[in-house]
């Protein structure tokens, strides 16, 4: 048996004994997810088990370092934790955008200090973080940004308001970007890090079209951040923000990845309907999502090996939101008028609607699919102008 | 016949698009009612200044104290409400039930055409059996019971079935599911015994019913047209319903489109206003050719059913697939363009989009009737 | 019975007793077109005389003015004669440049002399024109265009390259774009007419994709052109060209009207296929394509009564040669590897393939569907910079 | 595995990509053999380079001769073919031929392989019957006669058919048909009697021949694989041939689009590059993505049928599909983007786009495939 064979099999045989029964259904919602955080209210005891298990070993991170609360495991082995998960039918113990977003930027931009403290937090779900980027007049213009910290010395005095916040409502920490010298566009923006129940930072949830709230407007009047909550050089947090949204877009575009096995065509026998004209674009669809799920798993390969281009994530994460966005339209076809019920019993309260205008946001969120193509023009075909 | 407005259609427009926009707007009606969770989905109050307004017994005949109009006319009004996405019964009632009533016996049509031309009765259409529209086959029975019949069975999607003073319900009265012939349509009143409803409200808030028919008890005097020759009626009463929600629809992308082209023209990004970015004017451009071409086709599909041409089965499909599809896309780009405040209730674009939703499934979607094109053209 | 259906009755029993045999044939190709012209070479008799029978009695143009060798008939009278030809299947009597473009311009911008002179001799098929717009480094943005007409006092001295001149090579004179002042990019350019005889002419035909030559490079060395062959202004020929391709684009795009009711999709039975999801593309197509033509007749409809938008013909231009590209695509999936065939008797000479590649050409000449589509966010939607 | 070439592939690719750059280019073979009208539409000389390059035998086993290499291998010498619109008898002869005689006995592949490994041999397919792809169905009909057989039936869009040495012919031995069962493959030398060949050049101006035959006696020692049981062969031809098309047309829509980017940079109009504009820069990326995509499928449906896995059928299909209309947009976009001199036969970029054409109809086009994706998957 191979090194990593043992490894699989340590692992499957630990998620045996450790993941709770709960844990091992589908998640069918937002709410099915372990957040984490100071407020955060356990769907049950299983759930609460499942991720403090996990965090013990290190597993809610697995391939950070153990010094910052992950389990050290090399790519290899992640993607075997992540296949003994998948195999198990086993939940993620923990989800969050400490996780996924500013870990990833404290490990490349963090001092001792911050990764030590911050990244134990995160891998222990402790402290629930959101994202403070985008304003009401910096959407895709996002380096027009106005928030602005006053330098006081030994701290900045915040001011500003930021939107689109993802559950900043119910996030204990926040990392921002905020514009700390208005001479210079670019090189006038710091990464800074502060609690959210610093004294004048107010929310206000935003309701979508949807139905849902998941993003706030989030306003700061005179909020107080201490010097050492910086991350990186000052005036230098766009080479931070910019490195994160570079994370975030591998990570979306990274989502359609892996061996995608299943169609979508079924619906059709699922529903028993006999429409050949659905038929063909479902089949059209499978085409398509076939390919980019194969798209997605040689991206991620050639990530591992360092050979896919820096500019490949805005293309993947254009072609995988729209791709996502056809197939809700797709299944609201098939599903015909009882896709269209809002709050029924039959449809778990609107379920397949709310999902179909929720990937709406998709092409929107974390870059719109214009600046995606934007970036693929100038970054990758070198177009001129671009 | 010129495929634009007479003079007497450009007068009718005017002052419906007047008052649609003053009495029939988003804020005043569909957010109002959506908010309030009102049971009907609709205002009562609007629906009796559409017949102030002589607008809910347009299609009536003359003798009937309607007004004798076609489907030109009714898709005017229908266009308005598109763009407002005013709630209204009027596509159910004005449109598809008077058409249905057209085929009615005296009594019938005494019994409820003053009501809807008073602005005072709601019909709705039960027809649907299931999440899809496939009218061809029809489950529910009516079986002969004495004098009359008696009705059982199941419809799906019956909008304002719970609101409506009658439903007008097409069952078989022998024969298969799938035979053509042994249809017949009924005027069923909202009180008659053994109707049981699960109303639901839909994405675009306005509420369809799930009706159940257990032994409900009918006399004679409740069949429209000829018992087991319903299919003709249903037929008539399918093209109204299918042509009008096809005119509601390009209004519904007209709307979309005229916010979009608007928030264009202000929005900024990158120090300019994001209506200059050729790729966005080029979608738009696009965009506005195929909205030009569905309202076309939904004029010509209007005009060859007001003038009884055979094509007309055919150019309904055509146009209401054609609407379908453009408005679609009109909701999809108006999203898009909006960006995040887009996905935000408190933009109407959204509420475009979800009406446009509605509106595709209502009396069968771009592939139902893309199906009904190849089949009326003999491939 | 109306004065319109005695018309018509008229107009019936005319035809009835004038069109030979073989002019009531469909047009194959291009080689049954009547071009006419000096040097033109008929079909057979039947096509002369049709030509001539028609020319006679103004019906070459039937809307033109009797003095310039129409008819004289009204909108609604020219309609009807339109829809008689149709309804006996004879073909036009006659078709050119002179008929659809030149026409049109000298009817708005010529003088009463030029009308007298050159509109008789294009109603009568004496002389075949050509167009001298393009230049190769002026294609969508024509009115860089280079060709320079040097005063010479009563004359004209013109150099310069045209490109895209259909059938050069076989035109008896050409309408021209020349640019008669440097210093001013619209107002420096005039709308010459002149021989293709004139020493210094000269042509190349171009080999295109679809292996025909329908157009040619022209070169102009030292032609002299005198001043009486201007139309319209001097330095105002861009409001004559204009004009002229604005009218260009109303005809392309009416082309796709009237009251279209075949579809495609039969070619599935008619070539025995059994292929669903062919079937659903091509049903999809017959619904943009009947959905087209509706608003072809629309548009005709309104343009009669003055209530078109002036820039619409460039809409109709967009969608009509997109959708056409479209048809071809498909009618060459429905043919199949018989369709592919470049030179077989089966497929008269490769007609399919080659009709597919000319069908390229639409989006592209008169216009390119890019420039329409500026043209529409500008003078329509309004949008800005545009 | 990993979706990217390895170490040894890498290097293929590189020699491969030089080779068919120098050797292979538009001008020196396409143009050349189109314009001398060459009755094969392709050069024997390049093909023994092919063979000196060890190309021509890589899938072939290392027992015969050959380098045992695989599709992904294969593909790579495709997609430089389709790049640089090489015309080369590689893929039904090096690809789907191979594939076919792996199948064979000892005297079959020692009576091909050497040729072809020498590149002095060319084999044709012979699979279609009619316009379009169906190798479903089967009526070309191989009887029984003393030791051997008769062949008796018509083939269609068989490229190479009349330079071929040999044409590998997929008959009907038994039953009906669309019966899965009873078709057998046969080696057909060129000279049989009773072959009769009407060749007609393609709108890529490969030649494809209709081929008859009219009572071709063959002997045992003619057929591939079990009598009766050439469906399996068959099949493994059938992906050999799409996978190999895709590959060919990934290149194709690569060197597309290669050409389009390159004119973007130059070519100016209104005092632009008109890569400047950004309605082109974001229809180019789209089409960037496609590629992308399309190449990505295709390097996975040749690990899968490298690997024997049961789901190499399915992503053939979805392969060949994603290939053809990527590519299919890669050529129309190349054409609408060069404007007028695009429609020019000076220009290389309509070559790509009748190339396109014929490749996508080769061993099923995009709708066919399709219609196998959704079959495959139970729908």
């Amino acid at each position: 048996m191979s090194e990593l064979e043992a490894f699989r099999a340590e692992i499957r045989s630990w998620i045996e004994a450790n993941c709770p029964e709960e844990m091992r259904k589908p998640v069918q919602d937002e709410g099915d997810i372990c957040w984490g955080g100071r407020n955060f209210v356990f769907k049950n005891e299983g759930q609460k088990a499942w991720m403090e298990v996990c965090a013990a070993k290190g597993y809610t991170v697995p391939d950070w370092p153990v010094a910052y609360g992950g389990a050290g495991m090399s790519p290899a082995e992640a993607k075997v934790w992540r296949e003994e998960l998948a195999r198990a039918g086993a939940r993620p113990p923990l989800s969050s955008f400490g996780i996924w977003m500013l870990g990833p930027a404290l490990l490349k931009f963090g001092t001792e200090e911050q990764k030590v403290l911050y990244l134990n937090q995160i891998a222990r779900g402790e402290i629930r973080w959101c994202q403070g980027y985008s304003e009401p007049g910096s959407g895709s213009d996002l380096v027009s940004l106005q928030t602005f910290g006053e330098d006081k010395g030994d701290h900045w005095v915040v001011n500003g308001q930021k939107i689109w916040t993802s559950y900043a409502d119910k996030a204990d920490w926040i990392f921002c970007l905020v514009r700390t010298d208005k001479t210079n566009v670019y090189q006038g923006i710091s990464f800074l890090l502060f609690d959210m129940t610093t004294p004048g930072v107010t929310t206000k949830p935003i309701k979508l079209i949807s139905g849902a709230s998941p993003f706030c407007e989030t306003f700061f009047d005179n909020v107080v951040v201490p010097k050492h909550q910086i991350v990186g050089q000052l005036n230098r947090g766009w080479d931070v923000a910019k490195y994160l949204l570079g994370h975030e877009r591998e990570m979306i575009s990274g989502a359609g990845g892996g061996e995608q096995t299943s169609t979508i065509g079924k619906v059709l026998t699922r529903n028993g309907l006999d429409d050949p004209m659905l038929r063909a674009e479902l089949a059209q669809f499978d085409i398509d999502a076939l390919a980019f799920a194969a798209c997605g798993e040689k991206f991620l390969d050639e990530i591992k090996v360092g050979r896919a281009h820096p500019a490949k994530p805005n293309m993947m994460k254009y072609a995988g939101t729209e791709l996502n966005k056809r197939r809700h339209e797709l299944l609201m076809a098939a599903g015909g008028s009882t896709a269209l019920e809002w709050e029924s019993e039959e449809t778990r309260g609107g379920a397949p609607a709310r999902s179909w205008l929720r990937t709406k946001a998709n092409s929107i969120e974390g870059g719109t699919s214009e600046v995606m193509l934007n970036v693929v023009a100038k970054r990758i075909l070198e177009l001129p102008g671009a | 016949m010129p495929l634009y407005h007479t003079e007497d259609q450009a007068m009718l427009a005017e002052s419906v698009t007047g008052f649609m926009a003053d009495e029939g707007g988003i804020k005043k009606q569909l957010r109002h009612w959506r908010d309030t969770n009102c049971k009907d989905g609709f205002g009562h109050g609007l629906w009796k200044q559409f017949a102030e307004m002589g607008l809910t017994g347009m299609l009536a005949a003359e003798a009937d104290g309607g007004l004798a109009m076609g489907h030109v006319e009714a898709g005017i009004v229908l266009a308005e409400i598109g763009r407002n996405l005013t709630p209204s019964p009027f596509l159910t009632t004005s449109v598809m039930g008077v058409t249905a009533l057209k085929d009615a016996s005296d009594e019938l049509r005494g019994r409820w055409l003053p009501g809807i031309i008073a602005g005072e009765t709601v019909l709705a259409m039960a027809i649907d059996e299931g999440a899809k529209h496939k009218p061809e086959k029809i489950a529910c029975r009516a079986e002969r019971a004495g004098n009359g019949f008696r009705l059982t069975g199941a419809k799906d999607f019956v909008i304002h079935g719970t609101s409506a003073d009658a439903i007008i319900v097409a069952a078989r009265t022998s024969g298969s599911d799938s035979d053509a012939d042994g249809v017949t349509l009924f005027a069923v009143p909202k009180d008659a015994a053994g109707i049981g409803h699960n109303a639901v409200r839909l994405v675009d808030s306005s509420i369809a019913s799930h009706v159940r028919f257990d032994g409900v008890e009918l006399d004679g005097s409740a069949v429209i047209g000829e018992v087991d020759g319903g299919r003709a009626v249903l037929n008539k009463v399918l093209s109204a319903g299918r042509i009008g929600a096809a005119a509601e629809q390009t209004g519904v992308g007209a709307g979309a489109f005229a916010m979009t082209t608007g928030y264009l023209k202000t929005r900024k990004q990158f120090g300019k206003l994001i209506g200059e970015f050729q790729a966005l004017q080029h979608r738009a451009a696009h965009l506005y050719s195929e909205l030009e071409i569905a309202e076309a086709v939904v004029i010509k599909a209007q005009q060859l059913l007001d003038g009884g041409s055979e094509r007309a089965e055919l150019m309904v499909s055509v146009a209401k697939a054609k609407a379908a599809r453009a408005c679609n896309l009109a909701v999809r780009e108006g999203v898009q363009m909006h960006g995040g405040v887009g996905m935000t209730d408190e933009y109407d674009i959204g509420l475009y989009m979800k009406r446009e939703r509605a509106l595709t499934e209502f009396m069968g979607d771009a592939n139902y009737h893309a199906e009904r094109v190849a089949q009326l053209s003999g491939y």
